[in-house]
């Protein structure tokens, strides 16, 4: 605990040393990434103490606030959200220094909010007192406001900035009825005097699933994401995406605990909303052509997967039937992990794409393997997991959902764990379709314009992280059993439980043993047959030509499968929702001078929902100017009008 | 002791008979198209051929291109693991296996996949796309499918599943099997690039779809991706080929009447193959999701 | 002693129909005057017990104040903004007089029904008050010519101050002067910037002092 | 030693007058505010005793908004001296504003000549001394008078520019304001009759004396009176419909006035209020007072609201906001029990910010000669100090955390859903929201992009100070209530029927 603390110190005051320092970018960088990581590693090491320990700390002083009391506790719970939490800030924090090393533009106040970022997000996952946890998640919101918009002359960067403060704040509305409701009933806004009160809990549930939904971008809730994490500095939106929508499902998760034993309903919708949120994620997705776009998109499918994974726990819950709970936990948070791993990853490496090539558009890009390889390599290994591909780590947690809901479908909510069994595949396919594309498309063929011909692997400092990231894919994906097994102090709170969560767990570890096993296996057999293939091939003579192409004579760059017709089946067959625009200009006449397709794909609920409601507000209110109208004897008049309503209204 | 014996002579003889499936195929075709045809070892020729030769590859192409062929042929060779024969148990079984089979097939598309995007070439772009989008859509099914079989099984584990279809059990819900049997079907004849979905055989690669994604691999490579191939339909026509079975306790016999069962399959795909023509590309998801509808009614009987 | 008052009170009703029927500015501003007078000898009459040095006081401030300087002061401005006429009212005038008839029916209704405390039967001051307050909204509502409106605070101050009056409230004499100056004081601020109005725009018309709006 | 704070400046605003040195007279202005300040501090240690026949005393709502006022207005005194030199600047080379502000329709903005800064300072230290007259005053009647007068003392100031919007300003504040405060009279008058029939004829409208036998009026002229003192004092609060006056004023006045107007004044038309409640909880009738706080509150957010959204004048904006906020208070005090407590601290945390949020508006009107928020751009480019005020202050009025206003939002909120007030609750949230939202669009619009030339202006440290020193209170609010000023709310909120 106390190192934890001291972690969210070391941010706070690497964050303020940092401010000044705006004259010298360098120095600015320099504290900011040392803070960061040294106040990741304390972190880090005091989650760790926990989670062995299994003990929760907790401490608990008076704060001079209304209804406020510094009220902290950091439990398996917590403790097991800290973990990717800090890690993912000190990676990014390490890869930040390289990505905006050569800015001449002040990045003090950059590194401030990155620290004050880091701390929010410490500080939210262990506090345990209404005022302060709220405190914490608006500040939170507010630090990465001004990390998306620190390219603030862009207006795409402005528009995203704003469409994420006020959904974020928006979102925490909810929050705020959610605890004064909790406070109100409990007398006290700390967590452990929180009791729902008799009637309220589906309300609160719901409560908490909006506002806690919208950060963590739950559809139709999510149409900041694919906003701001383009727009953001790389490694920001690897910590954004990465970890910090994962505050959002640390908030259902803690509501899940405090609000106790759930209704059956609960896990319905859950369930209901992570098949949407999956589903809807990976299709939008695959129409993207902006890299970055394209794995916001890709948060909310994994969100989407993680929400499943709660729902069928929820489920389990409620039902008393501790394995499917145990498991459909294990598998949420697991991937919740395993998200942050793959999705820091892949930003960081959309991020070096970015810094080499100059554009994030995909059609522009391509041949990348050849120019920066262990960028591909990495990116590569981080697509393979977050396709869910077997020996990696994204399998591990969908595999683990896969058992939840294989259990559940001999119970009594059949019907969701079977939802949840199709969506994960019809979702797993999908996404295999998008990241073959994404990678596919830029880091192999050729480069399709000149922006991606003279890239570069990026300097050690943005190395160093991805690396780490794409070998801890590996080591999650191959340490799996054991970290499952030890999940169970974690999911106790949870199912409600320990004898049953210890029950699957032994169960699911024999499983996932066996997976792997069939991972070794796999990498065995392959090099064995490499190993033949060279054999083979050391006596004989290897050529080296162009690309076949049916005999057509001069294959260029441009005639490669672009991004957009590689997805263009699907996402015709996906037109209904997606309704992406084509613009197109067929080639005429017998000696076309030239064609082209360009598409381009809205989030139909922005476009369907949200701006509709915001723009109907703005007009209502424009109609309204005339009550101020500048004439004095209208104000007067109003003066008599109100004073005689106010008289009828209450003497009368 | 010796059903583990049992069970690796087993699985030496599914990765010495997969690429016969294939001549069984094709000489059926033959005999139906009135030709003489190929012998039925043919394959086994093709791929000594092609290990005896050299290899060209593309100066497009990176490591990935090489990593295709072996990663793809792994990939198979594990989800063959997990392929039971019948009621007889496969070398490896879990619960939840089949998700790991179901995974692995689709780490063998992927690493296909990005193997033709390697080359850079229109034609192996176009081909990888189609592949992604009929999986995409067969995926589903085809776990659906093996859940209902789960649920009627009673376990979720593959060979434990097939070892428990007893002719009882289809006495007791036989339209749900009927219903999966069909469903798998079309996920098979989808999976493994075969009329109506589409045609090994065309000569036009504007019509292909798994054909033209190797058009560059050549030698060693392209006979793993033939072989892997070869292991692919194995593994999903032994799904297919379990369901109907007959149980009597015996190993042998059973065993016996898998092989028989299996390459009766192979025939029956033969025999489609040359009585269907290709469904226009447009005409395939249809396809796909009408298979996926039949396994969710599967699966509603099965819950009933 | 009271149907001194209630005779005063009467009279009180008169200024308010002048104002509101007359469009020469002179003429509101002499109903002005009258209504200023009368108000100060109400505290005389009013009072059960005999005068106070108090009360003589506060009728000499009120009647000089009221009665004498700020109608004078509005004569100043309204002499240097060189402005006679009401131009047309948004109410015109014969309207404004019928307005101001039924502003009397409803005032003395209202004073019907509400009785002071103590006492039983309506009471006349009350509907007088409420009336001037009716004018005086009236004026500050319909006219455009800033010194007609400031006219029209001045009797809706009037018709408070009647109230508080007739109803022989003791205010602290400290008060009372203070409300006094505080009308005065900002009477004569008004008069200023009716000044540099008329010099800044040249028309006192403040339906056209409209630029500040959304 | 009440005097002593009465007094102080009064005299000095003589004074100002008389002093002819401009060095001298600006010196005054600060000493001045200083001794004022020192004195109200000096009464959070020993409170004075009550002068003139118990007529003034400094009760803890009285203490409260005079602090506020005192400390509002030393921060405009240091303030004012940056101002004025740079008005002088400004003229000296108006010909450079003129090719600046070229571009937009206000370019005539500061080449009216302005009033001599004599009356400026003059006129200042009247109005802080009629306010504090008002927090003082413990006789209904002497209230009227004080209030009325801030009025008086008021509009000189709002005409300092000597132009015709100003004007304009001026001339409407003076008359609704009259009118209102004239109904508030009445108001008065009504409590006295209310108090006739207790053969209180010789009962003066003493508050201690009307408490005490509240229980004796009659009613409906108390529930008269409560009204009619809400709507005349309501006019001088600015709670909507009767907040006309309010943005013309604010947005044409020189910011260290519109900062005074928004964050001082305004609290002393609450105290008004609150007075009149104060009775009315002693007779009984909070539940009357209740439904018409909360009625009137809930429509000037939505005023607020309606205008925020898309508007086009900063200056204008931030008096709006001032609105939406007595809305808040007025809500506040309405849903009763904690709301109370919550609705005196979000005063105080509302005048803090507001009156740094007009100071720096001040000096972006400095530097881009235009009050138009489409004109401004690239603030964080060309003011970076000023820039992080602007959005720190646009942060704090929207009560996000870990601002003060955030704590008291989120106790009033409290005290909506503990009095089972939730539909109240519900509204006030939303509107909050959108707020929010209208507020969001516009300053950050302000703040961010770049404009034409991007090299950052020099910010003179007098004209920074002041708002980053308010600012820095609301933050320290937010993180810390010191205990001297819980209990003085406490006992504040006491005394007008809450908790």
């Amino acid at each position: 605990m106390s190192l934890i603390i001291a972690a969210i110190l070391v941010f706070a005051a690497a964050g303020l040393a940092a401010l000044p320092l705006r004259r010298s970018p360098k120095n600015a960088s320099l504290v900011g990434a040392c803070g960061a990581v040294i106040g990741a590693v304390l972190g880090i090491g005091g989650a760790c103490g926990i989670l062995f320990s299994g003990a929760a700390e907790q401490i608990r002083l008076n704060w001079a606030v209304p209804g406020g009391s510094f009220y902290c506790e950091a439990d398996a719970i917590s403790a097991f959200f800290l973990l990717p939490v800090l890690g993912l800030v000190a990676l990014a924090a390490v890869y930040g220094v390289g990505y905006l090393h050569g800015r001449e533009r002040s990045l003090a106040g950059h590194w401030f909010f990155y620290n004050v970022l880091a701390a929010s997000m410490a500080l939210v996952i262990i506090a345990r007192n209404g005022v302060l946890f709220i405190s914490a998640w608006e500040v939170m919101s507010v630090a990465s406001f001004f990390l998306v918009t620190i390219d603030d002359e862009h207006e795409r960067v402005r528009r995203a900035g704003w469409t994420y403060l006020v959904a974020t704040h928006l979102g925490t509305a909810f929050l705020f009825v959610m605890f004064v409701m909790l406070g109100n009933a409990s007398g006290s806004m700390d967590f452990d005097k929180f009791s729902a009160p008799a009637g309220t809990a589906g309300i609160l549930f719901v409560l908490a699933l909006i506002g806690f939904g919208t950060k963590a971008g739950l559809v139709p809730l999510h149409v900041w994401l694919p906003e701001a994490h383009p727009a953001a500095p790389s490694h920001v939106s690897a910590v954004m995406s990465g970890v910090m929508i994962k505050t959002g499902i640390y908030g259902i998760v803690r509501m899940l605990v405090v609000l106790g034993a759930p209704a059956p309903w609960w896990g319905g919708v859950l369930v209901a909303m992570g098949i949407a949120s999956g589903i809807l994620g990976v299709m939008f997705a695959l129409a993207q052509h902006d890299l970055k776009r394209l794995l916001a998109y890709h948060s909310v499918e994994n969100i989407g997967i993680i929400t499943m994974g709660l729902g069928l726990g929820v489920l389990g819950r409620a039902t008393n039937s501790p394995a499917i709970a145990a498991l459909g936990f294990a598998g949420a948070l697991l991937h919740t992990i395993n998200h942050a791993v793959f999705k820091g990853l892949l930003f960081l490496g959309a991020g070096s794409v970015q810094h080499a090539a100059h554009t994030l558009d995909i059609e522009r890009l391509g041949g990348l393997m050849k120019r920066m390889p262990l960028t591909g390599l990495t990116f590569l290994i981080a697509a393979a997991a977050i396709c869910g591909l077997p020996p990696l780590n994204g399998f591990a947690s969908e595999f683990l959902v896969y058992m939840s809901s294989l259990s559940a479908v001999s119970g009594s909510h059949a019907g969701a764990a079977v939802g949840a069994i199709a969506a994960l595949a019809l979702i797993g396919g999908l996404a295999a379709a998008c990241f073959t594309k994404a990678f596919g498309i830029v880091f192999l063929g050729e480069p399709r314009t000149e922006s991606g011909a003279g890239a570069h692997d990026p300097s050690l400092s943005m190395r160093v992280p991805m690396v780490t990231l794409a070998a801890l894919c590996v080591v999650i994906g191959a340490t799996a059993p054991l970290i499952v097994s030890a999940m169970a102090p974690v999911l106790e709170p949870l199912c409600g439980t320990r004898a049953g969560v210890d029950a699957a767990l032994i169960q699911t570890t024999i499983s996932m043993a066996w997976v792997v096993i069939g991972g070794f296996i796999l990498v065995a057999v392959a090099i064995a047959l490499a190993l033949y293939r060279r054999r083979l091939l050391r006596s004989r003579e290897v050529g080296e030509t162009g690309t076949w192409d049916c005999g057509y004579a001069r294959p260029t760059a441009r005639m490669q499968y672009s991004a957009s017709s590689f997805a263009q089946p699907i996402t015709d067959f996906f037109q209904s929702v997606l309704r992406t625009r084509k613009h197109i200009n067929r080639p005429k006449g017998l000696f076309p001078a030239g064609a082209s397709l360009k598409t381009h794909t809205d989030d139909t609920f922005t476009e369907g929902i949200w701006r509709p409601i915001f723009c109907g507000f703005g007009r209502m209110f424009a109609r309204l100017h005339w009550l101020q109208a500048g004439s004095v004897h209208l104000y007067i008049l109003y003066i008599a009008i109100t004073l005689i309503v106010l008289l009828i209204w209450k003497l009368a | 002791m010796p059903t583990i014996l049992a069970t690796l002579i087993r699985f030496m003889l599914t990765l010495a008979l997969a690429p016969l499936l294939l001549g069984v195929i094709n000489r059926t075709k033959a005999v139906m198209a009135g030709r003489k045809g190929q012998p039925i070892l043919q394959p086994y020729y093709d791929l000594a051929k092609l290990l005896g030769k050299g290899a060209v590859y593309s100066r497009t192409t990176t490591w990935v291109f090489r990593l295709g062929p072996v990663g793809t042929l792994a990939a198979v060779f594990v989800a063959s693991l997990i392929a039971p024969w019948g009621g007889l148990g496969a070398p490896v079984s879990f619960a939840g296996d089949f998700i790991l089979m179901a995974y692995m097939l689709g780490l063998a598309r992927f690493l296909t996949v990005i193997a033709a995007l390697d080359t850079g070439s229109a034609f192996e772009g176009m081909g990888a796309s189609r592949e992604v989008y009929f999986s995409a859509l067969a995926e589903p099914t085809l776990l659906i499918s093996l859940i209902a079989l789960a649920r009627l099984g009673g376990s979720i584990s593959l060979s434990t599943i097939y070892a428990g279809l007893t002719p009882n059990v289809w006495a007791a819900a036989g339209p749900a099997l009927l219903l999966i049997v069909a469903a798998l079907l079309v996920v098979v004849l989808a999976e493994n690039a075969r009329i109506p979905v589409d045609d090994p055989t065309t000569h036009l690669e504007l019509t292909m779809i798994h054909e033209v994604m190797v058009l560059d691999h050549g030698g060693p490579d392209f006979a793993m991706i033939g072989y892997g191939a070869a292991l692919k339909l194995w593994t999903l026509l032994a799904l297919l080929a379990g369901l109907i079975l007959p149980h009597t306790g015996r190993t042998l016999i059973d065993a016996g009447a898998f092989l028989g069962v299996m390459f009766a399959l192979a025939i029956v795909i033969g025999l489609i193959e040359s009585t269907m023509a290709r469904l226009r590309l447009v005409r395939v998801p249809q396809m796909l999701l009408g298979a996926g509808a039949l396994a969710v009614l599967a699966i509603l009987l099965a819950l009933r | 002693m009271t149907s001194w008052m209630d005779m005063i009170l009467v009279l009180l009703i008169l200024p308010g129909f002048v104002m509101l029927g007359s469009s020469r500015l002179q003429a509101c501003l002499g109903a002005l005057a009258l209504q200023g007078f009368l108000m100060g000898v109400l505290p005389l009459v009013s009072a059960e017990s005999p005068i106070t040095a108090r009360l003589a006081l506060l009728a000499a401030a009120t009647v000089a104040l009221k009665g004498v300087t700020l109608p004078k002061l509005l004569e100043k401005a309204m002499r240097r903004a060189e402005v006679r006429h009401e131009v047309e009212p948004f109410i015109g005038f014969g309207a404004s007089i019928l307005v101001g008839i039924a502003a009397l029916a409803g005032s003395f209704w209202v004073s019907t029904r509400l009785p002071l405390p103590g006492s039983t039967e309506p009471s006349l001051a009350v509907a007088i008050a409420l009336f001037n307050i009716f004018v005086g909204f009236t004026l500050l509502v319909t006219r455009k010519v800033a010194l007609n409106q400031v006219v029209g605070y001045l009797v809706l101050e009037s018709g408070i101050y009647i109230f508080g009056m007739s109803l022989a409230l003791e205010l602290p004499l400290m008060v009372e002067l203070g409300i006094l100056l505080d009308v005065f004081v900002a009477v004569f601020v008004m008069g200023i910037m009716i000044f540099h109005i008329s010099r800044a725009f040249d028309h006192i018309d403040t339906d056209r002092l409209s630029t500040l709006k959304e | 030693m009440l005097l002593a704070i009465i007094l102080t400046p009064f005299i000095s605003g003589i004074a100002a007058f008389l002093i002819r040195a401009t060095g001298a007279r600006r010196a005054l202005l600060v000493g001045g505010a200083l001794v004022h300040f020192a004195l109200v501090a000096a009464a959070w240690v020993v409170r004075p005793a009550p002068a003139v026949g118990g007529w003034l005393a400094l009760d803890e709502a009285g203490l409260l908004f005079l602090s506020i006022t005192t400390l509002l207005f030393t921060a405009a005194a240091v303030y004012a001296i940056s101002f004025l030199k740079r008005s002088e600047r400004g003229h000296s080379h108006s010909s450079l504003i003129i090719h600046h502000s070229s571009l937009n329709e206000e370019a005539d903005d500061e080449l009216f000549t302005n009033a001599p800064e004599a009356v400026l300072i003059g006129c200042l230290f009247f109005f802080l001394g009629t306010m504090s007259v008002v927090c003082a005053s413990q006789h209904l009647g002497l209230l009227w008078v004080a209030v009325e007068a801030t009025t008086l003392a008021s509009a000189p100031l709002i005409y300092f520019h000597r132009h015709a919007r100003s004007l304009e300003a001026a001339w409407k504040y003076l008359l609704i304001c009259s009118i209102g405060i004239a109904l508030a009279l009445l108001g008065n008058f009504l409590i006295a009759v209310a108090t006739l029939g207790t053969g209180g004829h010789e009962m003066p409208l003493h508050m201690n004396a009307l408490i005490a036998s509240a229980k004796l009026f009659s009613q409906p002229w108390l529930k008269a009176a409560f009204i009619f003192l809400l709507v005349g004092y309501g006019t001088k609060m600015g709670l909507a419909p009767l907040h006309t006056w309010l943005p013309d004023a604010h947005s044409e006045s020189p910011s260290m006035v519109s900062a005074l107007l928004s964050g001082a004044l305004l609290n002393c038309a609450f105290l008004g209020i609150l007075r009149a409640r104060q009775i009315l909880c002693a007779a009984g009738l909070g539940e009357f007072t209740n439904g018409l706080l909360i009625g009137l509150g809930l429509l000037s957010m939505a005023f607020a609201a309606v205008f925020i959204l898309a508007q086009a004048d900063y200056k204008r904006l931030l008096a709006y906001s001032s609105v939406e906020h007595m809305g808040i208070l007025a809500i506040g005090v309405g849903v009763g029990g904690i709301g109370t407590f919550g609705a005196l601290f979000h005063a105080v945390n509302h005048s803090l910010t507001k009156a740094m949020l007009f100071l720096v508006a001040g000096n972006i009107l400095a530097l881009y000669q235009t009050k138009s928020v489409t004109a401004v751009r690239g603030l964080s480019r060309r003011l970076p100090v000023t820039a992080a005020l602007w959005l720190a202050g646009f942060f704090a009025i929207t009560g996000a955390p870990p601002f003060g206003t955030f704590t008291s939002e989120l106790t009033i909120l409290r005290g909506a859903f503990a009095q089972g007030n939730m539909l109240v609750g519900i509204a006030y949230l939303a509107l909050l929201g959108l707020i929010f939202v209208a507020m969001a669009t516009v300053v950050l619009r302000m703040a961010q992009g770049t404009s034409e030339h991007n090299e950052s202006a020099p910010e003179p440290w007098l004209s920074i100070v002041p708002p980053a020193v308010l600012g820095a209170l609301v933050l320290m609010l937010g993180v810390y209530l010191p205990k001297a000023l819980a209990d003085v709310l406490n006992g504040a909120a006491r005394l007008i029927g809450g908790m």
